[in-house]
Order: structure tokens, then C-alpha cells, then sequence
């Protein structure tokens, strides 16, 4: 998954990047089957993999790249933005040693059926659902999505 | 054995989080920033997934509120891919390039 | 009728700037295309997926038949006509044999001339069912074209018993016929009209009222009336248009004023009318055969003509409905066995010049669909 | 040792799938069995193809390679590996590698929840049809890969065809599927299902094939399926990609030898997955027909007893048993009046030999199928199998019938017709759902 994710940033063809990052979204599908999350893994092999990634091979197939390549690849800021990783870096790396001692170690194990239903009692429920108008304000980003990118995709409107 | 425990998945995370950073500071082909975008977004994902659990083990197997967000963080990341996409091939229309260092003016 | 600034074959050299904003994209269709029906180049300007223009580039074919006429006797130039649109040879011959004939004043003989009409409707119908069958195939219908291929056969089977050729016959001979008709013949064609007719009712239930097929066809390639008749454009596409121009009851030749049959006419000109005009010209063409058959008359099979053919000095003009069009033959004679000059008038040629026009603003895909309802035969376009 | 065979014959006694029961023996097999199984039915699968179809088209279709050409499957794909591996000198190498192997891996990875029978699925995920629909989306990025990486006009242009199809009518087909997950949790207490077994143990427990659901509404479901999923497996009337008139091959065209049979695998087990969606779905999965009706009890024909005691012992329940072995019956009977009609020359001798041959094989197939314990355990996978039978069948008569759309119609019918039907559909099932108790009670009250 590390591996795919390096990819994805030092690929020179933007194709290759995209394969990598498939890679890397699939690998992070298993890693929500092994928490116990079948659902969110559904998900993101349909949304991520399938469709988000797919717009994006079209993307890059659109705007021809031969030329690009040819370009050099890294920005000249590089030099910090990698400073500026590592500093964060060292932030997480501070934090996860001082906190480790607050999860617990072992696993846990939990009826996998009943997960899919919990998620949508907690989107839909009447009683427990507190996230029923969290879901229609994403319904209404998703439609103001779609709007904006035709209108920025279109050519004559 | 050694057991994973929620401190791995954060690590994890942490990692794909500073690759995606590091992505999207450094490169200058715009698709390849929106990829690392993604990864960002993954990775605050795993995080999500990997606390909701953890929750799950403090109160009991009905607290998926990690594994809510983490959908809602999924619909966002269409929405902002469809939009990027967008806005870059409408760029790409008008400049013929994908440089991200050339995405310097307001308007055309 | 070529666009003045339409592009040349070597604006192909020039780079599309970007494929995503590419006003213009030239594509080249052809010659080796599976549905360019032989050697046909079509250079196709698009915008996106729409036609903006299209230029046909010919000659791939191109044998020089008319040049060659020019070297040989008119008893021997006839079998190189069965060559120029080898789907309906026979038609190449009767126009070409009653255009010599014209030339030297004599006429066939009766049962000659019925013979002939009965050979020439036969062969109109297996044009058609051809055509039918590729067209239907570009389309993505696989099935039609065994169907038709398997009633053509038919067709050349009366062919071959007939004078032993299927598909370049040489039937006819100038003044008449050289064979007479094979025990049978009558009885063969009877059989073969019976045979045919719920055959025809079996494509139109395989494409007529199919949706899709309607979706493919309909309002695809329109072209009118008008257009028609100033491109000079004849045959099945001129009729589907509205125009009611049928050589054989306009300037009736061989004996087709004899009998009676209708001239299918369509309302808009699309590919759809273009195809049910064809469906009915086939089942007019089994009522002609059915009315020449019974009326065969006893008689000789050939006129008399001198083995030694010196027509006068002088020039005709004459023209037969093909399966496709109007095939004219113009003859000039200059006293000698060989012809001056032979000048053909190909259906398919005059046609295939309207393919701009009909494409102009719609999809690559019907582009295809168009080719086939020209219904073009490229031996016939390049000569 | 002991314990091995305690560990696989454990599994035996249980009622789970070989994944539920986490029995890893059991799992390779049946991984191993659904592998080979499938690769045996595409190749079928081709044969039947070219048969069918030639039938249609008054052709005789394949007739030298073994008798009636039933060795042709097995000469293509010799042909097939033994050509060169032709790879275009400016394709991405890489990519132009790995992308059949993409398609081939999403077609076959769907097989891993699709349920044969109620305990013959390599596994049952809870989230089974999400599963399904989501890997079966991944061949999408094998095929733009592949057309990518050709490196040529053409296939570029099919690939980007095939994919705008595929993510289109997939919007359609979710919503189909939706409204199934809609009804399977009209029960009791309230809660459905996207698992493959529980959706087919929904219909079984609401007495009802979910085509019949709800009558027109469950219908038009599986209409708007049926047309989605022949558009996502790129057939024949929705074979813009493959448009042979226009675009020579699709997104395949650079492609050969081994690597071009990969996708012709992956085209033929998608097509197979989807019908095995579609039945599980709609056509009630494992189930027989009528699967509520057992008929009177009868002791008379129980001279077989079935292994398992607790089975419904009603004549129709016999009657469908039988049924499997009476099919292979058939069609060695079939073989042997074949091989009765078959010239008499010694040229043909072989060949005479050979379908006699493959008509007593299948002839005691037919027999072995009617042993009780084979019986018992091998009437769902033949239900199953019969049904996306005749969903292939369909697909080559579809292919036999209908000509092609343009693209933008392809397009109109995906997102103008499917998508708003199923939108609608939806809301219809829902209110269905949500007024069938109370209209129940109401006309209890009226009657």
C-alpha cells in the first residue's frame, strides 16, 4: 500500500500513477475488511476504484501527456514541501509514541452481519439516525457537484 | 503473535497522509496533485475506520460513527474529483497544459 | 460536387494540436475498412463524433474499362461491362447491348426482350437483397445478410443454368441472346417467385418495425428531392426522396411498357425510405417476372445482325434503370469495328457524390450507414 | 493426519459455505471447482455460441473439428496459445501486460460470492451484490488500460466507448439492484440484505421470485437489469466498442494470441456473472421453480430415499429432483439419434465414434445424477446453471436479432430511459413496500 502510495507521487507517467493508486485503494479495502468495516470496503472498491479512478484514466487520456512528460516533474518549491512533510511528519511520529499507550492491544471480534445494517440505522434511523440531515446536505454537495463540474467541462454552454 | 492494534492503522495512515502531502506540495502535474488528494483523503479515511473500531470496542458493535464519516468523506471525495476534473479540463481548454505552475492567473 | 475548400488527402500530415479541443479531426476511412464495401477512402472531418465534412477518395479500382473499349470490337467490349458493377452484371449488359443496338438500328426480337426483362428483374432483385444484406450488416444486424444470401443463391443458380456464368454473366449478345432459354427455365423462375416472396416478408419482419433498426435509419442521410435531381443523384435514393423517376416507365426501353408495375415512392429521403423503396422495387420487380413469364412468346432469340459490326457514323446515348440508377452507355461511332469512345454514366459514381452532403452534421457512425444505403458497387464507381 | 481428515470431513456435516465455516480445504476446492467449472463453461459457452448462432443464420457453424464441431472450442484455444504475442512497438509495455489480467481477475473474482446452492458458494460476504457490482466495475479499468496502452487510435477510441458505457448503464443497474434489496426486507423484522444467500432466502421465505414481486414493479427491474447488463458486458446490441464496421475490434485490436483470449475469457465469465446476478436476483437463485408447491407426500416413488430426512418429501419436489439426470438423459439420447443420422463412410468413422462416445458420457451423467446423496446435492447447482443458461442463450439471440445502436442513442436509452425508470421504480417498490401490510389489513377489513 506504502509502495503504491510512493508510486503515485514519483511516477513520471500520470497512468502509472493512477494504476498505483488503484493498488493503493484496493489494499485499503482489505485493510477496512480486516476492521470489520464490509460496508465502508463496498464503497470504496465501487466509488473509489470504480469510479472516481475511472474518470481519472479519462481525464488523463483527454489532455495529452507525451508532452508533459517531457517536462520536468517536480515543482521548485520541492526542497520545502518536503521539509514541510517531514515536519509533520516528526509531529506524528511525537504524537503516536506519547499516545501509544492509550489503545489497547488484541482484537476484537464482532458479528460482521450486523454492520451494514448499523451504518444505515445510524444514516436513516428515526430514533438512533443523527445523521440523517449530515446525508441529505451530501446528497445536495453531490448534485452541486455534478452541476459545477459540467458547467466547467462543457465547452459552449 | 503480534496483534494489530489501532496504533498500526494510524501509522499507516499517517504515512499515506504525509505521501499524499508530500504529492501534493511537490509535483506539478495537476492530475497527479488531485491523485494525492486522494490519498489524503484515504488516509484520514483509514483513521476513521481504524477509531471507529476502536469506539466499537469501548461501546459496543453499534457505534459506527468512524465508519458514517468515513462514507461521508468517500461522497466528498467524488464531488471534489468531479469538480477538480473539471476545472482541469476546462484549463486544459485554455492553456494546453496541466502545469500546475501555470495556474496563476484569476481569470482568462 | 466537392466542396471548393474542403481539404486535400495531405492535410492529413497535420498534427491534431490537442485531442480534447481539436475543433477539427481528420480521420481517414479506408480504403482497407471493413464497411467502406471494397476500396472506397472517405477522409472525414470531425468535431467530435459530428461530420463536419467528408471527401471521398476513388480510383482504387480503376481498370480503365472505358479505355479499353476504345481497342475492342463491340462484340468484344461486351463482357468487360458485366465487370463495372459486378452485382448486377446483367443489367451492364442490356444497357450496354440495346445502346449498340440503338447504334446500328436493329431491335431484339420478342421473346428476346422478354427474356431479357425477366434476366434483368431477377438480377435487381439479388442487387437488392445484396445490398440488404450488407447494409444490414454495417448496421450490427449479422443475421439478414445469411438470409439474403442464401435467396440470392437461388437467383444465381437460374443464372448459371441459364449461360454457366453466376455472377459476371454476359447474358446477352448485341441483337438478342445467344442461348436459348433451358428446359425448364419458365418453371425455374415460377418456382423461384413463390419461393421469394415470403422470403421478403422474412427480412421486413427481421428489420422493419425493429426499434433499433428504426432508431439506426430513421432521419439518418436526409436528403431532398431538390438535392437529388441537381447532384444528378437517380435510383432508389432519388425515389425514397420523393421524386417519381423510374427510367423503365419515363423513357421506356427493352419491352417494359408491356407491363404493369408500380414506382415505389418515399416522403423524406432517409435511409429508412431509401430501405422500404428497395423492399418494394424487389416485390415489383417478382410482379414483372411473374407477367413476363406467362407471356413468353415463341420466336427467334436473336435479330439479325452482321457477324462484322460497323455501325454508321455517329453517337448515342442510352440508358437503362440498374439496381442502382440510371446506367447510361454514350457510344460514338467513327464507321469503324471498334468504338470511338464509350462514355458510361455509373449509377454508383453520380451517386456516391451526394455521401457529402447526406453526411454533413451527423454521427461517424451513420456515416456508415450512409455508404450503405448509397448502395455503391466500387468496381462500378472506378470503372 | 487424523485431525486432516476430521478438518475436511468436519465441513461436510455443517451448513455453511466453505468460507463461513473459515474451512480453508474446502474453500481451495471449491475455488479450484468454480475455476475450472467456469473455464469449462465458457469454453461451452463458445461452442454453443457459434452453433446457435449459425443455426440462426441458416449456417451450419462449426462442423470438421470432432463431431459437429464439438472439438472446436479446444482447437480455437490451441490456435489461440500457440500464436505469437504480438506487441505493438510503441504500447506501454507495462500497462499493455497487466491489463488483461485486470479484466480477467475482476470477472473471476465475482465468483467468489455468487451462490450455486444454499451452502455451494466459495463464500457468503454480507455484503455480497456490493461486492459483485463493485469488482465487476474494476474490468472497466482493465479495458481503458488496455485501450490506453495499444498506443493507437482505435482502440483508444473503443476503450473510451466501452468505459463511458459500462459507468453509465452501472447507474442503472444499481438502481435495479436497490429495489431488490428494498424487497428482501419486507419481513418480519424489518431489516434486508445484500448477501448473495440471504437475498435468495428472502424469495424462498416470501414464497415469491422477486420478478413477481409486486407484479409489474419486480418485472420492470429485471427489464432495466437485463438491458444494463447486456450493455455492461459489451454484447451485441450494445457492442459499440467492438463495432466491427467501425472501429475494427475495440480496445482489443493490438492485442493477440494468449492476451487476446484472456479477454475473450473475461468477456464470456462476465457475461456469466451477470446472468448469475440477474438470477439470483430476480429468478430466485438455486431455487426450482414453483419452490413453495411440494404436492401431495408419496411414499411410492421413495424406493431412493433422499439423504437428508428432514427434506420435503412432496411428489413435485421427486418430480424436479429428477430432473437434472432426465436433462443428461437427453441430451445423450440426442448424441446417440445424431449418431444414427450420421453418413455412413469411413472417413466418418472417428467422428461416429466420438459422439457415441460423448452421448454415453453424458448418458451416464444423467445416470449418476440420479443417485439420492448426488441427487440431493446437485439440484441447486443445476437450477442455477439452467437458469443463466438461458440468460446465454438470450445473449446470442440478441446477438442474431438485433443491429447496433449509434452511440448517442446508447447513451440516451442508459441515462433518458433506464436511469428514470429506476428512479422511479424505487420509489414505487418503497411505497409498495410500505403499503402492502396496511392495503393487506384493509381489504381483510372490507372482505
Amino acid at each position: 500500500m506504502i509502495i503504491g502510495g510512493i508510486l503515485v507521487i514519483t511516477r513520471k507517467n500520470a497512468v502509472h500513477s493512477a494504476m498505483a493508486l488503484i493498488t493503493t485503494l484496493l489494499a485499503q479495502a482489505g485493510i477496512y475488511l480486516m476492521l470489520y468495516a464490509p460496508f465502508v470496503a463496498g464503497v470504496q472498491i465501487i466509488l473509489y476504484a470504480g469510479g472516481i479512478m475511472v474518470l481519472f484514466l479519462f481525464v488523463i487520456m483527454l489532455i495529452s501527456i507525451e508532452r508533459n512528460m517531457k517536462e520536468r516533474q517536480f515543482n521548485k518549491q520541492w526542497l520545502v514541501g518536503i521539509a514541510a512533510a517531514a515536519a509533520l511528519g516528526g509531529l506524528f511520529i511525537a504524537v503516536y509514541t506519547k499516545g501509544k499507550s492509550l489503545f489497547p492491544e488484541g482484537r476484537l471480534n464482532f458479528d460482521e452481519a450486523q454492520n451494514t445494517q448499523g451504518v444505515a440505522a445510524l444514516l436513516y434511523d428515526q430514533h438512533q439516525g443523527m445523521y440523517m440531515f449530515s446525508f441529505e446536505i451530501a446528497s445536495l454537495l453531490l448534485l452541486v457537484a455534478i452541476i459545477g463540474a459540467v458547467v466547467m467541462a462543457k465547452k459552449r454552454i | 503473535m503480534l496483534h494489530i492494534s489501532t496504533l498500526h492503522y494510524l501509522v499507516l495512515g499517517a504515512a499515506l497522509f504525509l505521501l499524499g502531502v508530500i504529492g501534493v506540495l511537490t509535483r506539478r502535474n495537476v492530475v497527479i496533485v488531485l491523485m494525492s488528494i486522494e490519498l489524503i483523503l484515504n488516509a484520514v479515511n483509514l483513521n476513521l475506520v481504524a477509531f471507529s473500531r476502536y469506539w466499537q470496542g469501548i461501546h459496543g458493535p453499534t457505534a459506527l460513527h468512524g465508519q458514517v464519516f468515513a462514507i461521508f468523506v468517500i461522497t466528498d471525495a467524488a464531488a471534489e474529483a468531479a469538480v477538480g476534473l473539471g476545472i482541469l479540463i476546462a484549463f486544459f481548454r485554455n492553456k494546453e497544459t496541466v502545469n500546475i505552475d501555470e495556474v496563476n492567473l484569476l481569470k482568462w | 460536387m466537392t466542396d471548393p475548400n474542403s481539404l486535400s488527402p495531405l492535410d492529413l500530415d497535420t498534427p491534431d494540436k490537442t485531442f480534447l479541443d481539436a475543433n477539427e479531426l481528420v480521420i481517414n476511412m479506408g480504403p482497407q475498412h471493413p464497411a467502406t464495401h471494397g476500396v472506397l477512402r472517405v477522409i472525414l472531418r470531425l468535431d467530435g463524433e459530428k461530420v463536419l465534412g467528408l471527401e471521398c477518395v476513388i480510383g482504387y479500382l480503376h481498370r480503365g474499362v472505358e479505355k479499353i473499349a476504345e481497342n475492342r470490337t463491340y462484340t468484344m467490349f461486351n463482357p468487360y461491362v458485366d465487370r463495372m458493377d459486378y452485382v448486377a452484371a446483367v443489367s451492364n449488359g442490356l444497357g450496354y447491348c440495346e445502346a449498340v443496338e440503338k447504334l446500328l438500328s436493329v431491335e431484339a426480337p420478342p421473346r428476346a426482350q422478354y427474356i431479357r426483362v425477366i434476366l434483368t428483374e431477377l438480377n435487381r432483385i439479388a442487387s437488392h437483397q445484396l445490398w440488404l444484406g450488407t447494409h444490414a450488416l454495417d448496421i450490427g444486424a449479422i443475421t439478414p445478410l445469411f438470409y439474403t444470401f442464401r435467396d440470392r443463391e437461388e437467383i444465381l443458380k437460374i443464372f448459371e443454368k441459364y449461360c454457366g456464368a453466376r455472377l459476371t454473366t454476359h447474358a446477352f449478345r448485341i441483337g438478342g441472346l445467344q442461348y436459348e432459354t433451358y428446359d425448364g427455365f419458365e418453371k425455374d423462375v415460377r418456382n423461384f417467385v413463390s419461393f421469394v416472396k415470403p422470403k421478403i416478408d422474412e427480412y421486413e419482419e427481421l428489420l422493419t418495425t425493429n426499434r433499433i433498426w428504426l432508431e439506426r435509419t430513421k432521419g439518418v442521410g436526409v436528403i431532398s428531392g431538390k438535392d437529388c435531381i441537381a447532384l444528378g443523384v437517380t435510383g432508389p435514393v432519388l425515389r425514397a426522396s420523393g421524386v417519381k423517376w423510374d427510367i423503365r416507365k419515363a423513357l421506356p426501353y427493352a419491352n417494359y411498357k408491356n407491363f404493369e408495375f408500380e414506382i415505389p415512392t418515399g416522403l423524406n429521403g432517409d435511409t429508412y425510405d431509401r430501405y422500404l423503396v428497395r423492399m418494394v422495387e424487389m416485390r415489383q420487380a417478382l410482379r414483372i417476372i411473374e407477367q413476363a413469364v406467362e407471356g413468353i412468346p415463341e420466336g427467334p432469340i436473336i435479330a439479325k445482325v452482321p457477324k462484322v459490326m460497323k455501325p454508321p457514323v455517329g453517337e448515342v446515348y442510352h440508358s437503362i434503370e440498374a439496381p442502382k440508377g440510371e446506367l447510361g452507355y454514350f457510344i460514338v461511332s467513327d464507321g469503324s469495328t471498334q468504338p470511338y469512345r464509350i462514355r458510361v454514366r455509373p449509377p454508383s459514381f453520380v451517386n456516391l457524390q451526394a455521401l457529402d452532403l447526406m453526411c454533413r452534421g451527423q454521427l461517424v457512425a451513420d456515416v456508415i450507414a450512409v455508404i450503405g444505403t448509397l448502395d455503391i458497387v466500387l468496381g462500378e464507381v472506378d470503372r | 493426519m487424523r485431525w486432516l481428515i476430521d478438518y475436511i470431513l468436519e465441513y461436510l456435516k455443517s451448513d455453511l459455505t466453505p468460507g463461513g465455516a473459515g474451512n480453508l480445504f474446502w474453500i481451495t476446492v471449491y475455488i479450484l471447482l468454480v475455476f475450472v467449472g467456469l473455464s469449462v463453461a465458457v469454453i461451452c459457452m463458445n461452442w454453443l455460441e457459434r452453433k446457435i448462432l449459425a443455426h440462426m443464420q441458416v449456417r451450419l457453424g462449426p462442423m470438421r473439428v470432432g463431431p459437429h464441431g464439438l472439438l472446436q472450442p479446444i482447437a480455437d484455444a490451441l490456435k489461440l496459445l500457440l500464436k505469437e504475442d504480438i506487441m505493438p512497438a510503441e504500447a506501454d509495455a507495462v500497462v499493455f501486460w497487466v491489463a488483461p489480467f485486470i479484466v480477467v481477475l475482476a470477472a473471476f473474482t465475482v465468483f467468489v460470492v455468487v451462490p450455486f446452492g444454499p451452502t455451494h458458494a466459495i463464500t457468503d460476504m454480507n455484503i455480497g451484490i456490493l461486492f459483485m457490482l463493485g469488482v465487476s466495475s474494476l474490468s472497466v479499468l482493465g479495458i481503458v488500460t488496455a485501450g490506453w496502452a495499444s498506443n493507437s487510435h482505435y482502440p483508444l477510441i473503443g476503450a473510451l466507448r466501452s468505459s463511458a458505457q459500462m459507468v453509465s448503464y452501472e447507474v442503472a443497474m444499481g438502481l435495479a439492484v436497490i429495489s431488490v434489496i428494498l424487497m428482501t426486507s419486507l419481513n418480519a423484522e424489518g431489516t434486508g440484505t445484500l448477501s448473495m444467500i440471504g437475498i435468495v432466502q428472502a424469495q424462498q421465505a416470501q414464497h415469491t421470485w422477486f420478478v413477481f414481486k409486486f407484479f409489474p414493479l419486480g418485472l420492470i427491474g429485471f427489464f432495466i437489469f437485463a438491458v444494463a447488463m447486456v450493455a455492461e458486458t459489451n454484447r451485441a446490441p450494445f457492442d459499440l466498442p467492438e463495432a466491427e464496421s467501425e472501429l475494427t475490434a475495440g480496445f482489443h485490436t493490438e492485442y493477440s494470441g494468449f492476451r487476446w483470449s484472456l479477454f475473450f475469457l473475461a468477456e464470456y465469465s462476465a457475461m456469466i456473472a451477470v446472468s448469475s446476478i440477474a438470477v439470483t436476483l430476480w429468478l430466485g437463485g438455486w431455487l426450482r421453480p414453483f419452490p413453495s408447491f411440494h404436492g401431495p407426500e408419496v411414499a411410492i416413488p421413495y424406493f431412493w430415499p433422499p439423504a437428508d430426512p428432514s427434506a420435503p418429501k412432496g411428489v413435485l419436489d421427486l418430480v424436479f429432483a429428477l430432473f437434472p439426470g432426465i436433462t443428461f438423459l437427453f441430451l445423450g439420447a440426442m448424441c446417440f439419434y445424431n449418431t444414427a443420422r450420421m453418413p455412413k463412410h469411413p472417413l466418418l468413422k472417428i467422428q461416429t465414434i466420438g459422439l457415441a462416445g460423448f452421448g454415453a458420457v453424458l448418458a451416464l451423467i444423467g445416470l449418476i445424477l440420479f443417485v439420492p446423496p448426488v441427487r440431493d446435492r446437485v439440484g441447486d447447482i443445476f437450477w442455477f446453471a439452467a437458469k443463466v443458461a438461458a440468460f446465454m442463450y438470450l445473449y446470442i439471440w440478441y446477438r442474431g436479432t438485433f443491429p447496433r445502436y449509434r452511440f448517442d442513442q446508447l447513451m440516451k436509452v442508459g441515462w433518458k430511459i433506464l436511469l428514470p425508470t429506476g428512479l422511479v421504480l424505487l420509489i414505487l417498490t418503497a411505497g409498495a413496500g410500505f403499503l402492502e401490510d396496511p392495503v393487506k389489513e384493509w381489504l381483510k377489513h372490507v372482505l
